[in-house]
């Protein structure tokens, strides 16, 4: 399989901001981390908070700065010249709240990146921004609505036909459903299923639910402290954890089947 | 905590330098001057003698060459002698600071008593007729043009009512009145300036008291200690007063600029001798020593005035005393 | 909160009108003098009495309003200008340039504020364009602060992320994701920044360094009349009252808006 | 065993800005026994929270409620907060999602327990306030307790201020302890670890225990019997050890919805639909719109809790008993 993502002694540290005295410390977030994700697949990014996950995934969308090491997208170093390549890699956010603009209308959200990168207008632009919001399961009657008049699920599900509008290869969500609750989780991860399988999008996975790394991803990557302690396919990582730390992730998956 | 005290003392030398900087260009750049106003009405004044005057003062040197120079008097803490008078500026600063201090400080506490009184109890009594009626009278005093209640004032307390008296420090007879009366003389002198300014001040801080209380009362602590089965009192005087009054040292802090210097209409009203109409009468008098001097001084005492401020904030603080 | 933003926009409604319409409201010049007429008492003929000069005070206070107002308006949008670019450069691009302009801001804060409007109207002159500029120059640093502030706490949140992930260009982002987002906070700090300009401008005039006679400012109108304060009360208690109320439905309206915007206060 | 809490026909509305109202409760009936664990599960905005609080009656200004809570056979919805001081803290404990933020950041953990003993039990002597405070920190499983005592909030990690929390909650001896999604914001490895000092604390202490939460499967892990609550009202009470022992639909799709780690599905089930509106109350169930059983008779009449095969639930056709 060819590879959509590569990334070699990825380092990134973190100066504390000293407010009053003492003085600052550095805090290794991502300490050389190595991993590729190949095309298509859902690779899952599983760590407790202040593991580094979501610092990887910020430095992979170009939203942060990196000390060391590369990132390579189809073999060739990110820079985000081009509109192209700024377009191929997309975002998703665990805030549902403050991932829309709260001033701009669901309409204007979705088809200013539509507008900005293909050029489209008129009747064109309206029939892609109806496919859009038909894909994410809503339609057109939330066109003329603020975030504020949405529920979670519906803004998350705004978030994701902005990021498809922009027809992007490779997804990075980050903890997309931990602030949704159960019932609209499922109807959102069930949406980057099919969007995997019938739009071959690649994803990275961020999150610390291990129930829903196993139904989701291919591919599994433990971090802890900045570091990668685990890495491998999913149904190996859960039949036969290596590190001590992921046995004690899916022991502590409540009502774990793990522990007998 | 010491290295921070040092290297915000430390600090402190850019921000002089960038203030006298500052104050320096504008009296010197802009069009008019001493020589020009108080020596070209007199006609008999010649060309010759403006030359002789400007370099006696050493103003016919290049700017930054005069700069350097008072710099250089500046770290040996001489500001020079006034235009005016020929006397010593730290000798007329230091005759002025008392009066500008004790009327400052006396409405700064005064002030900022009664608001943290009135900020908590609307607080607590929101939007009660109580809440309503002080955000109402503490909007009036930020909104009355001070100098015109003091006008208002003088005319009725002091020339219709003659209770108090109307201008400067102290009385005329101050000299023969024993120290009993003399404090009591003073006093008197001090109860409308610093009523007025006080006044003047109540709204801002009350108000942020309040919003600080309320927002303070609405955190999960709060509701914690309710579930501790504490009691209200407890709750609203220890848990809730002590978090919404910290930020109130960073507000005191704030309110210093201005206070040394900046008062001078109202100085100007009530004869006032402070440290505002020296800088006020030396403006208008193109006295650049003594407007050197007071600014400096003024600068520095409010950087000083900040510094306690965010170091006893800090010690009050734990989340910022221990790191 | 709607009660305050109300009471404070109808009373400067209200004034605003008088000085737009102060032509069509009195039919006195302002300037015209009659010295038969000086230092009337409030009659029906003169609603506010006569000035030393025999002028209708009533004419002048309209035509006051007009300077008045204008100054504080126009030096605050001078303000609001410079302020909120300063403002929002300063938190955008944050690190050793937001350390520099903050230090400069701190520098300014740091001289009576006062002082340096009184220093720069001796040595300029006080003109009326002179004093607007001053005012001006002189009032930014709050609105700079508060725009930083909020461009800081704004630019972390998610959308403008998405934005960057768009790739939209810069100003695109700071104006429609940030600037229009904080432009409730701005829109406080510009109605308080009036109130205080406006007082300023009168303070000014108390010293003589104000708007200059014979354009009549209400700050002025006030200053002539305190040499008559014990025998012609009206010079002096009418444009008090005018100056006072002014300020007044400003910083009501400025504090109704503040709680409107405040999303804190708005849960409860 | 005794009844030790009592909620009869509890009605809480909350009214907003706009004058609207939010029904979070709805003629809520429960009852628990002295020493029994009991979970209430439900997904947010369905009232559990509201629930917690009004237990302690500790409700918003905004909040207006009917019905009745006894504890103890004691009435305390007409008690007010002074009446109230020998029930919160004496009788029940309570424990707060977000540790962090509920504990005052300025006063240190020693003031913090100490506080609360001192003012109930009126106790002033400072070396039997430490040795008190010290063991109920190691009884939460603290180590270094003395250095702990001394510390301030902020100096601590997640799950040690949660144990702190809990220690200050048990420090006068409750019959009752309510957690309120205390683990929802710790980390996995952390929520484990609390649950399992729960679990301790509440044979060793013989708690009444009450958790709230929305994960259904941290609910197993400590209680048997299971509160499902919906938009307002219970749903299903009765004792559910996994998905084959619900009765009601929605609890049947709770199970089915949260992925196991079992068997890799790659395909995720889903429960249709958005919560209803809290706003409005509907003469039908609440449930209806989403219901994979849905039936027409069920958009007509609006229900009752009644027993099924084993539990009680709230449906005309429960997945199993009363089958028609």
């Amino acid at each position: 399989m060819k590879k959509i993502l590569e990334i070699n002694n990825l380092k990134k540290n973190f100066r504390t901001e000293r407010i009053f005295f003492g003085s600052n410390k550095i805090i290794k977030a991502v300490d050389d981390v190595f991993f590729s994700i190949n095309s298509g697949e859902i690779c899952a990014l599983v760590g407790e908070s202040g593991s580094g996950k979501t610092t990887i995934a910020r430095c992979i969308a170009g939203l942060e700065t990196f000390d060391s090491g590369s990132i390579l997208f189809k073999g060739t170093p990110l820079i985000f010249k081009t509109k192209e390549e700024r377009r191929k890699i997309q975002y998703i956010f665990q805030d549902t709240y403050n991932s829309l603009n709260p001033r701009m209308r669901i309409d204007d959200t979705i088809s200013e990146p539509i507008k900005y990168h293909f050029e489209i207008k008129g009747q064109k632009l309206n029939e892609e921004v109806n496919k859009l919001l038909k894909k994410v399961g809503l339609n057109e009657s939330f066109r003329k609505k603020f975030p504020h008049e949405l529920s979670g699920g519906q803004r998350q599900r705004i978030v994701i036909a902005r990021a498809l509008s922009l027809k992007p290869e490779l997804i990075i969500a980050d903890e997309p459903v931990s602030n949704l609750d159960v019932s609209i989780q499922a109807q959102i991860l069930q949406l980057f299923l099919e969007l995997n399988i019938k739009d071959k999008i690649t994803f990275l996975f961020i999150t610390h639910d291990l129930r829903i790394v196993y139904n989701l991803a291919d591919y599994v990557i433990v971090m802890k402290d900045g570091k990668i302690v685990e890495q491998g396919q999913t149904q190996k990582i859960y039949s036969k954890p290596q590190s001590d730390y992921t046995q004690n992730l899916l022991y502590s998956i409540p009502a774990s089947p793990f522990k007998n | 905590m010491k290295n921070y005290i040092i290297k915000r003392l430390l600090l402190i030398i850019p921000i002089l330098l960038g203030i006298t900087i500052i104050t320096f260009s504008i009296i010197h750049l802009t069009p008019g001057g001493f020589t020009t106003v108080n020596l070209q009405m007199d006609i008999r004044t010649s060309p010759d003698s403006i030359a002789r005057l400007k370099s006696l003062y050493g103003l016919d040197r290049p700017l930054h060459i005069q700069y350097l120079n008072w710099l250089k008097r500046f770290v040996f803490f001489d500001f020079g002698n006034s235009f005016l008078d020929g006397r010593p500026v730290l000798k007329k600063v230091a005759e002025r600071l008392p009066a500008t201090l004790l009327l400052n400080i006396s409405a700064l506490i005064l002030e900022f008593f009664i608001a943290i009184i009135i900020g908590v109890t609307s607080a607590l009594k929101r939007n009660s007729f109580y809440d309503k009626s002080m955000t109402v009278i503490t909007f009036i005093g930020y909104s009355i043009p001070s100098f015109w209640l003091a006008l208002i004032l003088m005319l009725i307390f002091g020339v219709k009512l003659d209770l108090l008296p109307i201008s400067g420090l102290k009385s005329v007879n101050f000299d023969f009145l024993s120290s009993g009366e003399k404090i009591i003389d003073i006093l008197k002198h001090l109860v409308l300036p610093v009523f007025i300014t006080a006044f003047g001040g109540l709204a801002y801080i009350s108000r942020y008291v309040k919003t600080n209380m309320i927002e303070t009362l609405s955190q999960q602590y709060i509701k914690a200690s309710y579930a501790k089965g504490l009691s209200e009192n407890i709750i609203i005087y220890k848990h809730a007063l002590k978090n919404s009054l910290l930020p109130v040292i960073t507000l005191l802090g704030l309110s210093l600029p201005g206070l040394i210097g900046g008062s001078f209409i109202f100085e100007t009203i009530f004869a006032w001798p402070g440290m505002g109409r020296l800088a006020y009468e030396s403006a208008l008098n193109f006295d650049y020593p003594v407007i050197m001097g007071v600014v400096t001084m003024a600068a520095f005492l409010t950087l000083l005035g900040n510094l306690l401020a965010d170091i006893s904030y800090a010690f009050v603080d734990p989340r910022i005393r221990y790191r | 909160m709607k009660k305050m933003i109300w009471t404070g926009g109808i009373i400067l409604v209200f004034f605003l009108c008088l000085a737009i319409f102060a032509p069509f409201i009195s039919s006195y010049d302002y300037k015209e003098q009659n010295i038969n007429l000086r230092l009337q008492p409030p009659s029906s003929k003169h609603i506010f009495g006569t000035d030393e000069f025999g002028r209708d005070v009533f004419a002048r206070m309209l035509y006051g309003a007009r300077v008045s107002i204008s100054v504080g308006f126009l030096a605050i949008a001078i303000a609001t200008l410079i302020g909120v670019s300063y403002g929002a450069i300063s938190g955008y691009y944050g690190g050793l340039i937001d350390n520099i302009m903050m230090r400069i801001v701190d520098i300014i804060l740091t001289i009576p504020v006062l002082f340096l409007i009184l220093m720069l109207i001796v040595y300029l002159g006080p003109s009326i364009s002179n004093i607007i500029i001053i005012i001006g120059l002189t009032s930014w640093t709050d609105i700079a602060r508060i725009v930083r502030a909020e461009v800081l706490k704004i630019k972390n949140f998610a959308f403008v992320d998405a934005a960057k992930l768009i790739g939209l260009p810069k100003k695109i982002i700071i104006f429609k994701y940030i600037i229009l987002n904080i432009s409730g906070p701005i829109l406080v700090y510009i109605v308080f920044g009036i109130s205080g300009a406006i007082l300023t401008e009168s303070g000014l005039s108390f010293l003589g360094l104000g708007v200059q006679p014979p354009f009549p400012s209400w700050g002025n109108i006030l200053t002539a009349g305190k040499d008559y304060i014990h025998t012609a009360w009206w010079l002096v208690l009418f444009p008090g009252i005018f100056i006072f109320l002014t300020v007044f439905s400003l910083n009501i309206l400025g504090e109704g808006l503040r709680d409107f915007f405040n999303p804190k206060l708005k849960r409860e | 065993m005794g009844n030790i809490i009592e909620i009869n026909d509890l009605c809480v509305n909350y009214r907003t800005q706009n004058q609207e109202k939010i029904y979070a409760l709805r003629n809520l009936k429960l009852i628990i026994k002295k020493g029994e664990t009991v979970a209430i599960v439900g997904e947010s905005g369905c009232g559990k929270s509201t629930l917690a609080i009004s237990l302690i009656n500790l409700l918003p200004e905004n909040a207006e409620v009917s019905g009745s809570i006894k504890i103890d056979g004691k009435e305390i919805l007409d008690k007010n907060n002074k009446e109230l001081q020998n029930v919160r803290g004496e009788k029940i404990g309570m424990i707060f999602q977000e540790p962090g933020a509920s504990l005052n950041p300025i006063f240190s953990i020693k003031e913090q327990i100490e506080e609360t003993i001192k003012f109930h039990k009126k106790i002033s002597d400072k070396k039997i306030l430490k040795d008190m405070s010290i063991n109920l920190l190691r009884e939460v499983g603290i180590k270094d307790a003395e250095r702990i005592y001394e510390s301030f909030p902020h100096q601590l990690s997640g799950g040690l201020q949660q144990r702190v929390m809990i220690a200050i909650a048990l420090s006068l001896s409750p019959e009752i302890l309510i957690a309120d999604e205390p683990t929802t914001s710790l980390d996995v490895t952390v929520q484990a670890q609390i649950i399992e000092l729960l679990n301790k604390l509440k044979k060793q202490r013989n708690l009444t225990t009450i958790l709230i939460t929305h994960d259904l499967h941290l609910a197993l892990e400590l209680s048997k019997r299971i509160i499902v609550i919906y938009a307002g009202e219970v749903v299903e009470d009765g004792y559910i050890k996994s998905e084959k022992d619900a009765e009601h639909p929605y609890t049947k799709a709770l199970f089915e919805i949260i992925p196991d780690v079992i068997k890799k599905r790659k395909k995720f089930k889903i429960i249709k639909g958005e919560l209803p509106d809290m706003k409005k109350i509907y003469e039908r169930c609440n449930f209806s719109d989403r219901c994979n059983f849905v039936h027409e008779k069920c958009r007509e009449i609006s229900l009752e809790l009644v027993r099924a095969d084993k539990n009680y639930v709230r449906c005309l056709f429960p997945l199993k008993g009363r089958k028609k």
